[in-house]
């Protein structure tokens, strides 16, 4: 993958994660990567998303750690301290819950503590998902935690190109980013990035033109949201991708409801004190008197991601869910 | 590495030969049930993520002869053998790890979060290093009820780079909890190798930071595993504290179903595989006359039909009504 | 104090928190605390907010432990798993990011990945605040995260009596408890608790009866919005207490502004991505076309909290704020 | 513990002269200032809390004349003479304490967070054990890099039993990353005993779980202290990975300025503060004559007036604006 000089006309966004990384380490030889099984000798991780990056790049610059997130973080902090553009791999989200001080009490403080001195040009990859039968420790969403957070940027990007871009966009901020890969998107063909591209961070793009109901999405929901608007031929469902989570592109939800004077929020995250509730708080504020019908939101259930297969469908937003919302809007 | 022939060192500190048959019957529990398992996953008649412990029998086959019933255990995403070892009944353990309302957790918990009270498995956990802390506080409840339990905690090699197990010996130490922390050092965590992850040549050692006894015994020696664990079982029910045992063995089948084992010597996986601890095991209960062929054939015969009878009452139970993501949650079902 | 038979009529916070342990650990031996320093050789706490329990109730029942979050926390959920029900402190809200694992991992989601074979009553005890030059790692009020973790309660008293009794109510109740301390209400006084008196949890108070707009609220922020009410004479402020933030007592809330008709929310926890986002969203959505205006948020700046102390009072909601969004609802 | 008249062995293994008074200089400035500071904070005329160091004085002053100005420190709350002995000038850190615009952190930071980049004090946390794996980064840093520099974090015993810990010191030793650890063993955490917390009876000895090497010293004695930092900073900077120095103190005023000590065994402080490190240091100079009585006093008054200028220029410095709040948050200023 990573030897690829070409890009080829469509490719997952798995390739193009690896192709982000192999290019800005290419680019620029402050970045390095780090995580658990990272380099090849590993085999570049369980989804082998790294794969073919140390054996360009070498295993100083793609280096494999032990199963110690806290170390992971706090390396990656203090080379960023340094100067240095670590991309830190914390295998899935749910292992934040292990290196939450690293992140949370430093990485995204240190800049505004050390009162502007000294900045964490630090990203950090994690996948997360339901979907996939990994029960309810390896599946969530925590989003709306780093969100809270002053300091941090969440970026979740829904097709190869966004991906792409994005990562780069990740990597060459001056603060710390967290990057989350839905792995409903990491097998989805998709046109491929133009190399070099840099996706700004906190603007959104219109996935979709409405004129109806706006219905703002981001991650793997996306598509799912893409999907059910292509169906419904009696309704004019426009799609907004968040692309940035925090901070979000207020500018463009605002506008986009304006316009058609309705809204739902669609995320895979539980939807109580989940991300959506800011956005549609927002839109309330910003737009109160002028909505035709009160912001819906379509969530993950309250409960955790369970095993079993109905289950886990039903956890998740599903087609229908998400076509009542819509629904929902416009009656 | 002992060989076949030379399981547990002299025959003084051998268990009663009805220990060494059952601890043989468990590991052919665990091995047959795992594949039985693997051919079902394999077969896509059952979904999900399945970490194989083919290889690591005898660890927990030796462990649980020496526990009670009520004894508490805490594993990890790969334990369904110290479950099984433990007395999870299996056909509720196959339904679990098939999603099916029958399971022990009605499907909601899944391969990586087996639980069944009644038998002692009181949590498995999918975050590395998070069985140990947990351990400490069903052994803490013990020592203050002074209700005689014991609590063993299982854990990877791989673990013991990490936080908790650091701050959970600590405590076990301080406290002297009734508690056995086992490390199953299976010289990978993921595909990353135990040397080059792990800054010292053997965990047990690292029992010393906490002046713990450590034990490091070979993990595929039913026998030596045995009067490890037995040491370890009788300090922490005579009141002695806490014990880290380091049982050296090996995944025959990688870190997750599929794995391709590219990150590992060419080799080293079928030198470790020839040696399979269950085979050589019963050439030894057999050749020690612990056990005839017969004996050992109808064990094997009788787990087969379990194993049989238990995929089957999976595969044919029903999946969990939706309505159970409301359940379950808090004590008092969530209003819709 | 935990040797008081008679409860005085008025005590602080404080003495009520210690009373309400000192009593539930009277009245049930499967009670008992751990946390760093809680016993008396160690002064019972920084505040000495368990002083006296180890000496009535003993070392075993009131253990000190080392500074180690994720052994206190995994000790706790596994003795809780045996049916103890431990209260665990983690001394200031900040250092629950080094056990978010423990928390939301296992306390959280035990019950349901069991399939409710087993239980987690466990309550988690933590003090937090700004205003006390603790800067940007002591201070931050994190509720939005546990409010968002199916599996957690979460309760922030304002007063001596509420903390007695709904810490009352956390240590009995069977899922595991986030109770939150706020430094702001520990040393003020107010009527004493009623011994035994158990608040019942997702219930929430209305502290000052009004006409004109609701303002909900929770913890110390209940003070500061009742000393603006009390001061405008020319509008008639509802204020609701809400006692326990999550799950939040949704009824009260609509009832009062389906009755006013204008909502402001304050905390003192960061406002974006904050626990008044999904409240506001449900007013939103219950009260849609009813409301007179927009839904208010008050809430901490986006920042880190600040040490320099005009700084840290800008940083929460201010009497100013408060009182600029109530009118705000009128205008 | 040394007598005063015996510091650092024998007179073969001491820093040069020029060293030797440098340290006593640096002790004297964190003692002075601590003095100053709390007679300020006690005053009323800066609010905030204050975790002295007073009595651990000769750890970083020996540890400093050792690394050079760009040689990175991370250290703790109770870290202030860390930050001065590495040479945070005093004008800017006295401004931080009082929460002025003028100081190092523009006072966003605080006491706690005390950040001097040019001076090579990277981060101050106020969380138990995680200026250990940042400094590793540190380290990482220099070490692709290649650039000569070494770091250092420092630590107290408490957190020694946090996870954060053991994952640093593995994290170092596999990477052999140019950092010392330097655990300052004043023999409480907050109020609890180093004896009930940890299940060891010195912390050095947990080296060995990392197979690093690992000290244990007694920190109040500068010459020795200055042997030991002196073997641990050469091994970094030549290429020898991490070491764990374990350095025996006392905090002379508790955890917290105002702590009333009733957690201490009575006697224990007493005994320590008679054995004050900073006077004792000093007569051992002039008894050895290192130093004369007089070239000592010019020390100490220049001190005195570098740190009541420090003071006052901080006292009367503004405090940050407002908008600082919308400010450093990210490196963009944050709109409105
Ligand atoms: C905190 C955390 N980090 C990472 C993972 C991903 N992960 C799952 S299993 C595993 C390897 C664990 O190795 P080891 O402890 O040796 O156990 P083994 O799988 O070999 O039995 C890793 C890294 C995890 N589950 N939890
Ligand atoms: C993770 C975490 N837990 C608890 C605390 C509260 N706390 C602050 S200082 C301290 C004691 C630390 O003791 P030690 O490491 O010996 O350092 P010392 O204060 O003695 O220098 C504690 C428990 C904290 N800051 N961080
Ligand atoms: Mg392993
Ligand atoms: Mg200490």
């Amino acid at each position: 993958m990573s030897e690829t000089i070409e890009a080829p006309a469509e490719m997952t966004s798995l390739q193009a994660i690896n192709l982000a990384l192999h290019d800005a380490l290419e680019a620029d030889k402050d970045v390095f990567l780090l995580g658990e099984d990272v380099a090849d000798r590993e085999g570049g991780g369980v989804v082998e998303l790294t794969k073919g990056l140390s054996g360009v790049f070498g295993e100083e610059r793609v280096r494999s750690t032990p199963i110690s997130e806290q170390a992971i973080i706090g390396a990656a902090i203090g080379a960023a301290l340094a100067g240095m553009k670590p991309v830190a791999e914390i295998m899935l989200m749910n292992f934040t819950t292990v290196a939450m001080d690293m992140i949370v009490n430093h990485a995204a403080k240190l800049r505004f503590m050390s009162g502007g001195q000294t900045s964490v040009p630090l990203t950090i990859r994690m996948m997360t998902g339901a979907g996939f039968a990994n029960g309810g420790q390896h599946s969530d969403f925590l989003e709306a935690w780093f969100a809270h957070t002053p300091g941090l940027k969440v970026v979740i990007p829904s097709n190869p190109r966004d991906a792409y871009g994005l990562m780069r966009a990740c990597i060459e901020d001056p603060d710390p980013c967290i990057f989350v890969e839905p792995l409903g998107i990491y097998w989805v063909p998709g046109a491929a990035p133009q190399r070099g591209e840099v996706i700004p961070l906190g603007k959104a793009r219109v996935a979709r033109e409405g004129s109806d109901v706006s219905v703002i999405t981001y991650g793997k929901q996306v598509n799912d949201v893409l999907a059910v608007a292509d169906k419904l031929s009696d309704v004019s469902v426009e799609v907004i991708d968040l692309r940035t989570v925090a901070p979000f592109d207020e500018a463009a939800v605002l506008a986009s409801v304006a316009k058609t004077g309705r809204a739902v929020i669609v995320h895979e995250a539980v939807k109580q004190f989940g991300v959506g509730a800011e956005i549609a708080s927002r839109i309330n504020e910003k737009l109160f008197g002028k909505l035709k019908s009160p912001v819906a939101r379509v969530g993950g259930k309250f409960s955790p991601v369970p095993f079993s297969q109905p289950l886990e469908s039903a956890f998740v937003p599903t087609p229908s869910e998400i076509e009542a919302a819509i629904r929902g809007t416009l009656s | 590495m002992s060989t076949t022939e030379s399981f547990g060192g002299d025959a003084s500190t051998r268990p009663p030969k009805d220990v060494l048959v059952e601890i043989y019957r468990k590991m052919t529990l665990l091995k047959q049930n795992d594949e039985r398992f693997r051919s079902i996953i394999q077969s896509g008649r059952i979904i999900g993520n399945y970490y194989s412990a083919r290889g690591q029998e005898a660890i927990p086959s030796a462990v649980s002869c020496l526990l009670n019933q009520d004894d508490y255990v805490c594993t990890i995403y790969r334990g369904i053998h110290d479950s099984l070892a433990k007395g999870v009944p299996m056909k509720q353990l196959w339904a679990e790890l098939a999603g099916r309302a029958t399971g022990t957790c009605k499907g909601k918990g899944g391969p990586m979060h087996i639980t069944h009270p009644a038998s002692g498995v009181m949590v498995t956990t999918g975050i590395v290093g998070s069985s140990m802390p947990i351990a400490n506080g069903l052994a803490l409840a013990s020592k203050m009820r002074g209700d005689g339990r014991i609590s063993v905690a299982y854990f990877g090699d791989g673990a013991s780079n990490i936080g908790a197990f650091h701050e959970a010996l600590n405590l076990a130490s301080i406290w002297k909890l009734p508690v056995v922390f086992v490390c199953q050092n299976n010289r990978y965590g993921e595909h990353t190798k135990y040397e080059y992850a792990t800054a010292i040549d053997q965990i047990a050692k690292r029992s010393a930071s906490y002046t713990m006894p450590g034990i490091h015994v070979d993990g595929n020696d039913p026998v030596a595993m045995y009067a490890a664990a037995k040491e370890a079982v009788d300090r922490a029910r005579g009141g002695g504290g806490p014990t880290l045992i380091e049982a050296m063995t090996f995944r025959f089948h990688g870190h997750l179903l599929g794995d391709m084992d590219q990150y590992m010597d060419p080799g080293e996986k079928d030198g470790w595989m020839k040696k399979d601890p269950v085979p050589a095991y019963r050439r030894w209960l057999v050749a020690e006359s612990y056990a005839t062929e017969a004996e050992l054939d109808a064990i094997e015969k009788q787990i087969q039909a379990d194993v049989e009878e238990a995929s089957s009452f999976a595969l044919s139970s029903p999946y969990p009504d939706v309505a159970e993501l409301r359940k379950d949650v808090f004590a008092q079902e969530i209003a819709e």
